[in-house]
């Protein structure tokens, strides 16, 4: 990474501005329904509902007044006029996006990172300050990086990586984050949800991890156009990119099964125009990264905000456990009493199009034969935009990446035993749909014999194996073997201390579904393999 | 490999030319018919015996008897030549031949390779669509399907016909118009992928069911019941895979089977008629003189509907009489005495 | 009005009783086919000549000949002794007579009566559908259509049919179904009556097109091209008068239009045909000895077509062909030269 | 009209509970998939949401109290509880709806409104106090009351009558309650929306005009429900209705193209409740009623918020001006000065199936005949009900509804003028979608020469004329004549007293388009008549 000088960090708000901009004439040469007003009526539109509603934002007022003076000068502007309106709507939101983003920042901050984190940990409980050092060097044993980490050492110096991990919890950007520090590679740059900021602490260690501030509130499409120009000019910049593809956590606890194909296709591009300017390291890398917890921090209402979607009116979300400190700390303590870990896999790298990537950085078809990617964005032999192959080109990229976050997801045994008892559950009600299997489950006072979840483990457990032999899967409790007693002991062990009601219980010899619907969230990442 | 024709290639740039693989009725008949339209045009075939014809007859005596091709035809067997000298390839190979064929191409082609192919059906072993394949054996990704009602005599006759170029990329629907197009022969285009082909498999197969009830002497208004319930099916399948159900209503669903699936001219329809009077159906298929396509794509697609289930009773009952030995009264009788049903908002209950 | 058949009529409740309208050779196989399941049923006609031959002989020589009747069906030409003793009345008569029947029928029925009609087509002058005629003529609210590919001799030799009854009303519905339903004969129920309408109208427009199309010569191609693009004509034409197109893909829509539009026992396609070789139109009506509906009603659609614009070449094209002295080729070649277009998410483009 | 005892009230209170709740147990009888628990967390689903974003309501902390204690029993509920729940939720809402509605109020009301009119004239305009019954007066003068008043005052005693007016202004419902009083016809209960309720001198003449109250943020179905059962039920006490068919106020200014069928399909359920209850009236009448206004109070809002419906984000919502007395005083005032006129027309009755019907209260058919309608609801000769069936024969009055609001739509000067205006600016602009339409008629600095809107006008007045012969429209510038001069000069004059920015205004010899989205307001009352 080369830092850039203030002139620089100009030049992309010059540069962004200018493009999004281009853009928008383009369409209106193209199409002659297409005018500059509705664009910026839209954003006018969007930006007024967004204050209307969310007046505590701590920007309201300066934006309040931004959007009265577009308005104002909207109502009989000339066509010129509007171009200016319209540049400046970018200009502004160029400016929060790159917020406090300091490249030289950014470069300490690598450095910094270790102390943020032990901060971290340490500010949230004030009894610990002195141990700090102690509790990073344990919650240090407790995550797993692992992959291919060697073939990325190396992209990293042939051209630009994007990494794309899966997302469950607010905690996956820190601990990326710290993931990179602890294997030797640089931070990434991403954009991370405004409200982050809000907390203070989550905020600075968000800026010094190279992020770039996204408000989900705007939803306007010139904010995202804005948005999407300005990682593709990073990435042009060769600043290596992390993006969340699935867009938000996964609600149902289930790996991703749709990507935000938006950011994604930033690759495409920014490889096109590394082309065209004849760039040096042209290439951009697409590297899928999957994390997993045996615990989910916000499980509870990740899983109703998942069933409430799905039921519409039968669920109502309630608070999210990120906004409480104590509820970090104890799931931290948790995490660390118990032993258990965090897996970050980093997968094989993936060109633009979806293909296979070598480290040496060339690309390989199905029969490994080496591919002229360049070639991809041709016709006629001249490097050709197409808004419509990329799209395409892109889906088959979230298509691979998708192949690759099932690949490598690494099970543990809280996800086995809750399938496990889902299931029991299921066959229980064969006739009731999820709401009131849910209900009816969560009433019944028989629960199921600890010997009957001790045999439908075993049998989980054999499936599994053939699968991890095949690669089809990771199995991260080696510690444990494929002892399904273990397993069980292991899973009953970890529902037990961090949730507020466990998922399940065991008294006696028998086990209690005590919250199916965290039965349902934790089984739910063992999906795609029909165990 | 194959054998390397010497003659040749014709000098003009790439993007100016198609590379046909295939000199097949269909290939062939493609061949001439962009050559007609002043297309550079090579045709590939591994038998080297159809190539020297080619070249020192302008016939192809195998595929298309009596008919005189174009002089402005290019034919060769070597893959590697007929790759360099195009950027957009048609694979107009039946399903049987389409995985040999692609990876035998897979080493020759480059990323900026458009390749359009026109089988149909699904490949039996696998159960995969066409793209699939292509996916797997080669770096190129620009694709597309090529199908529609189009029975080779009447195209050569220059008699009016349509057919429909699918892709997800609008360059490969431009440049297979850019060909194909000519003023008696309409090309439309579809993103629906999927839709075409799953649309020209369930034809197929239901061409043999409208064989059945012209061969138990049925008439109009069970032939008209049969293509309704066809057409719904059809889409319910398609649906089911992720196509769009106006793709059925088009020229790749309801068209194909009404063009190419409801007369004699079909060898599924005349197989299907043999069957019915109670012939087996090698012994069907020996009479014809023609290999029913449907008969392999029944089979597959039954798997695939027992791995996606659908209500499917027609491709069910097809399956039945061709590989369970159930008789087509039997089927038919099933089929009315379902319970009277509303014509859902979707389309026809069966 | 009518001389009155001095007949007794079926002691049955009303509500076991079908009243049928009309004894042509539609009429009487509903007639046949509804006392053949074994309900009441009294025919009304016109012609005292008829009715005293059903009374006499069980049979109707004008419209069915060589057919022998049920003798459980009861005739009569007295309107309001069809309606006392109904509670469900079919209209089986032809759209040009429709306006006369049922507004003599007027003072005759009651709010609890459901009416079915047949008919096909557009009511010429007015270009009003047949259940507006109902409305404007009677008290009724509750009435359905019925219509389908069902060609009445081979529903009188009980070969698998299927038809549509389209009611705003589960109950017209449900009582059509109860009536109308055997074992080889499928009654679909659906809630588009304009859709139906419209579907049955379109059809005998594009049955004359497709007789022009065999007329011409042309084969398999042409004619799935036809069948494809008037699909697509017909849907947008429901659309703009709001119908469901998934009608359509029914028994009403492609249904119909294949299992009574594609064939020469069409009165339409035998004309169309003839035309194609040269005919006048009166001509070659005479020679096919039907009446073609369509031709009154290609006129009726097209001044629908003026007061709600809708991309209809073949519509148009037929009226140009019957009523401008156009060519049939002529029509062709302009269907052809449009450029190439996308096959859209709604339908195909024309 | 009969007057209710409190026992009465208590009984509607327990009748229409208990009719909804027997409509849920059929519904869970037929239904295998349908359970009371959805019904219910449907309803906790939109209040909870409806609380969240409107917490300035005046019940809210009541409300709030009550929801969360359904939430409470809710969850381990069992199917009698739940029961017992639904049955809170339906008494709570009937208990708003019923609100202060006593029927002795009522009919006291009826000798009350004259003084709560010049009341609510005075208490708007405090310098007017002492001349309160003059400008009473000369409302009086400008208010015409015409139709089938005869037809009315003997069905109200045949039956039970339904009023279904047009909707444009919120004035609509003070002006209808007057000219019942004017025409001595007693007055009509009618479901006003709560925030009519806020405004005190309104509120307090909602509820003495006999008015229900109608919550339109409650979005939940057995709110619905329980609305529609209230208006069926009063309609078998015989108490007569009045409901806005459209719903809400018309946005573009147009006639009613799409109605409310829900309130509409009251009639025939009353009709025949009253059948199977052998009540001696059962029949149940329909009277359209149709009201013109030269000007329309709320004309700017409205119309502004069509534009955003339509377009989106092309335009913002301001404020509306029913809640600014000083704009609805100077409404007033424009309208008593410029000697202008609102005509209120109430058309010839409909049955619940849409026919006709007779002085005598029969129903006929288009050629005349009388009709048995009580067989309509008859299947075997039994009265039968059939949702389905009801809900085509609603659609069917819907239909005849329109129908008699087009034909007895009165035109004014206004809407001729605005209907050439607009038509003239469509034609300078001809290529242009609606909003840039819009935006470059109020830009554009020439106008329109005086001469030729007056030959327009001339021919428009000459088409309407043949149509007026026809009864296909009505006139209501008789005073005017059919001269064109007379009726541009007297539109010009209105649109110059009221409006902000009038919709047109005359320099000289030329006419301006001021305010083009007034000029589409007014004429979109002129649409059905392809003038």
């Amino acid at each position: 990474m080369r830092a850039l000088s203030p002139a620089e960090k100009e030049a992309v708000l010059i540069e962004v501005q200018s493009r999004v901009l281009a853009a928008k004439d383009a369409l209106t040469e193209r199409d002659p329904n297409f005018d500059l007003a509705t664009v910026v009526n839209d954003a006018l539109y969007h930006e007024r509902r967004r204050l209307d509603t969310h007046r505590s934002s701590p920007t309201w007022k300066s934006d309040a007044a931004f959007w009265k003076g577009v308005s104002k000068r909207l109502s009989r502007a000339s066509d010129r006029e509007l171009r200016d309106i319209l540049g400046s709507v970018i200009h502004r939101y160029l400016q929060e996006i790159i917020g406090n983003f300091d490249p030289k920042v950014y470069r300490v901050a690598t450095k910094v990172i270790p102390y943020a984190l032990s901060g971290l940990l340490n500010t949230m409980s004030p009894t610990r300050l002195l141990s700090g050092f102690d509790s990073l060097a344990s919650l240090d044993d407790h995550l797993i990086v692992r992959g291919e980490l060697d073939t990325i050492s190396k992209l990293i110096e042939i051209g630009t990586v994007i990494l794309v991990p899966t997302h469950l919890s607010n905690m996956d950007s820190p601990v990326i984050g710290y993931s990179l520090f602890k294997v030797g590679l640089p931070p990434f740059t991403y954009g991370a949800g405004l409200n982050l900021f809000t907390n203070p602490i989550i905020g600075y260690f968000m800026h010094n991890l190279g992020a770039y501030k996204v408000d989900r509130l705007k939803r306007d499409d010139l904010y995202k156009d804005t948005l999407k120009e300005y990682a593709t000019y990073t990435l042009e910049m060769g600043i290596h990119n992390l993006f969340f593809p699935g867009g938000t956590r996964s609600r149902s606890g289930a790996l991703e099964r749709k990507l935000k194909l938006g950011l994604l296709g930033t690759g495409v591009l920014a490889y096109q125009n590394n082309l065209r300017n004849r760039k040096k390291k042209p290439k951009i890398f697409v590297v899928p990264c999957t994390l997993s917890y045996s615990l989910v921090l916000e499980a509870e209402t990740l899983i109703e905000d998942s069933l409430k979607e799905a039921g519409k009116a039968r669920y109502i979300i309630t608070d999210d456990e990120f906004s409480k400190p104590g509820r970090i700390l104890n799931f931290l303590r948790s995490l660390i009493s118990l032993d258990s870990r965090i897996y970050v896999t980093f997968s094989e790298p993936l060109d633009p199009f979806g293909n296979r990537v070598l480290p040496d950085g060339t690309s390989v078809d199905h029969r490994g034969r080496p591919i002229d990617i360049s070639r991809y964005v041709m016709s006629n032999g001249e490097v050709h935009p197409d808004e419509a192959r990329d799209a395409e080109y892109t889906r088959e990229l979230g298509d691979a990446v998708m192949r690759t976050f099932a690949r490598d997801n690494t099970l543990l045994a809280t996800h086995l035993l809750a399938a496990v008892l889902f299931q029991m559950c299921k066959e229980r009600h064969p006739k009731l749909d999820l709401y009131r299997l849910l209900r009816e489950s969560a009433l019944q006072s028989e629960g199921f014999p600890l010997l009957e979840v001790h045999t439908r483990t075993e049998r989980l457990l054999a499936k599994l194996k053939k699968l991890v032999k095949e690669e089809k899967v990771r199995y991260g409790e080696e510690r444990l073997g494929w002892d399904a007693q273990a397993v069980v002991s292991e899973g009953l062990k970890l529902f037990g201390v961090y949730h507020t009601t466990p998922p399940a219980t065991r008294r006696g010899d028998r086990v209690f579904p005590t919250d199916p619907g965290l039965l349902l969230y934790y089984s739910n990442r063992t999906l795609p393999y029909g165990l | 490999m194959a054998t390397r024709a010497r003659t040749k290639i014709a000098t003009r740039p790439p993007a100016d030319t198609v590379g046909i693989v295939g000199a097949g009725s269909w290939g062939t008949t493609l061949a001439a018919h962009v050559a007609g339209a002043g297309h550079g045009t090579i045709l590939w075939d591994v038998d080297p015996a159809v190539i020297r014809e080619i070249h020192a007859k302008h016939t192809n005596s195998r595929s298309l008897p009596k008919v005189r091709l174009d002089r402005a035809i290019h034919a060769t067997s070597d893959l590697g030549e007929l790759a360099s000298a195009t950027s957009t390839l048609v694979l107009a190979v039946p399903s049987t031949a389409m995985r040999a064929v692609v990876t035998a191409l897979g080493p020759h082609v480059r990323a900026d390779h458009l390749v359009i192919h026109t089988a149909k059906g699904l490949e039996a072993r696998q159960r995969r669509a066409d793209d699939q394949i292509i996916r797997d054996e080669t770096c190129c990704k620009r694709f597309g399907v090529l199908s529609g009602p189009n029975l080779a005599p009447e195209v050569l006759a220059q008699q009016p016909s349509a057919t429909v170029i699918a892709s997800r990329y609008p360059e490969v629907i431009e440049t297979a118009q850019r060909f194909f197009v000519r003023p008696f022969f309409r090309v439309y285009g579809s993103t629906d992928v999927v839709g075409v082909e799953i649309g020209a498999a369930v034809k197929n197969v239901l061409s043999l069911a409208m064989g059945f009830v012209a061969g138990m002497g049925l008439g109009q208004n069970t032939r008209s019941l049969i293509v309704t319930r066809g057409l719904a099916e059809m889409i319910r399948i398609g649906v089911r895979m992720g196509a769009d159900p106006a793709t059925f209503n088009g020229i790749a669903g309801i068209g194909d089977l009404i063009g190419s699936g409801m007369s004699r001219e079909s060898a599924n329809f005349a197989v299907g008629e043999l069957i019915a009077h109670g012939r087996k159906v090698e012994a069907a298929m020996r009479e014809v003189g023609h290999f029913a396509e449907g008969v392999p794509t029944a089979d597959a697609l039954h798997t695939l509907l027992e791995r996606a289930p659908v209500d499917a009773p027609l491709s069910r009952g097809v399956y039945q009489v061709l590989y369970q030995g159930a008789a087509t009264s039997e089927v038919l009788e099933s089929l009315m005495t379902r319970p009277p049903t509303m014509e859902t908002n979707a389309h026809p209950t069966a």
